[in-house]
């Protein structure tokens, strides 16, 4: 199953791309799967890899949430609105 | 009402908004691009990029938790995107209530939850380049 | 810029008066006649009558402090006397700041303290009579 | 010498003129013989004796303050601005 993942600010100039896509042969997976396997698929991330949060849905999932591929997902950097 | 939106924000209309009758006090946040950050003397312009769908959702919650906690009259945020000159409205809040301390209390609430819980990033650009203001962690709007 | 006004306050101008490119958050409190108060129902009309020389020396003392004390880069109060609607703004203060805090701080201080330190007094007028609004005990500015 | 006193809201209405006057046969006076003859002059002012305020010279002023008949005077009813 492919995964997308939408990227925004810091981290979709990093990627070079609006959103990141990995491949998974089972689902449902957890956010710390997710989140593994984008890190080395694009390398990119790694150095932020602290203080990136996954976003569910567009709510801020844990760690040990699962998500399918079906889910709307997106890796958020450190916010600076207002 | 909460709005996310490309236009320059009206700040009349902003204010004008949230009159009521019931109402005694008024206050209005306006978060302004500034011509200089703590790590760069000279900001030329600031470009603010956001996850619209989640922002909307995340400024909705604010907006019934303010209303609720401090039983405003009413409540209006927008948030602007895109690039924008030095001196130009990124945010106006404009809460209405009737008492003082209520309206001060739920403005603040709402620009600071705002820093916290909506996905938003500003790069600023100088003259000598442009770099993602280091923000904070996301965090749940629950 | 301090100022006691008969005339009608114009909000927008108020609030354009205290932009800077200086400044990242502006605060904008205005205080609003309302339709109704702890003691009665249905308010009509509210008279302000101030002491107007010595109204003028103890807004330009909030002034002063505020600036001083948030490093305020620009303060506008102003005070309207006389009748008003419900609606009307009675009390109109804008200031601008670096960051939000400071903003937020000085304009409340501003508001407490011209309620407690400058000569003025309401009228409410309903249809059943008028009354002087109970207030409080003038402090001095020091 | 005669004092004049600016009066306002309440007290201004409870008088029915925008000025009092008390004279006193000498000055400097304090404010609490102000104060007292103006109560005595003026009955009206007596109800709302505990929350009247003195202000000379647009400043409050104690009740041991001294005044004289040059000073600007005005008698403060509870203020209620904003």
């Amino acid at each position: 199953m492919k995964f997308k993942i939408k990227l925004f600010g810091s981290t979709r100039e990093a990627v070079g791309q609006k959103e990141a896509e990995v491949t998974f042969n089972h689902e449902p997976i957890t956010v710390t799967e997710l989140k593994s396997t984008l890190y080395t698929v694009y390398p990119a991330l790694v150095s932020g890899a602290g203080y990136l949060v996954v976003a569910v849905n567009r709510k801020v999932a844990d760690d040990t949430a699962t998500v399918t591929s079906t889910d709307e997902l997106a890796l958020l950097p450190l916010v600076s609105g207002g | 009402m909460i709005k996310i939106t490309q236009d320059p924000i009206d700040v009349s209309a902003v204010t004008d908004s949230v009159a009521d009758d019931g109402s005694g006090a008024t206050v209005l946040f306006l978060g302004t691009v500034r011509d200089h950050s703590d790590e760069t003397s000279q900001v030329s312009e600031m470009y603010y990029e956001v996850y619209t769908e989640m922002a909307e959702a995340a400024l909705k919650e604010i907006e019934d938790e303010a209303i609720r906690r401090w039983k405003l009259k009413k409540f209006v945020a927008i948030h602007r995107v895109g690039t924008m000159q030095v001196g130009e409205v990124s945010v106006a809040i404009a809460v209405s209530a009737e008492h003082r301390k209520e309206a001060f209390e739920a403005c603040q609430y709402a620009i600071d939850t705002i820093k916290k819980t909506v996905p938003l990033w500003k790069k600023e650009i100088s003259g000598s380049g442009s770099r993602w203001v280091k923000g904070v962690k996301l965090e749940s709007t629950k």
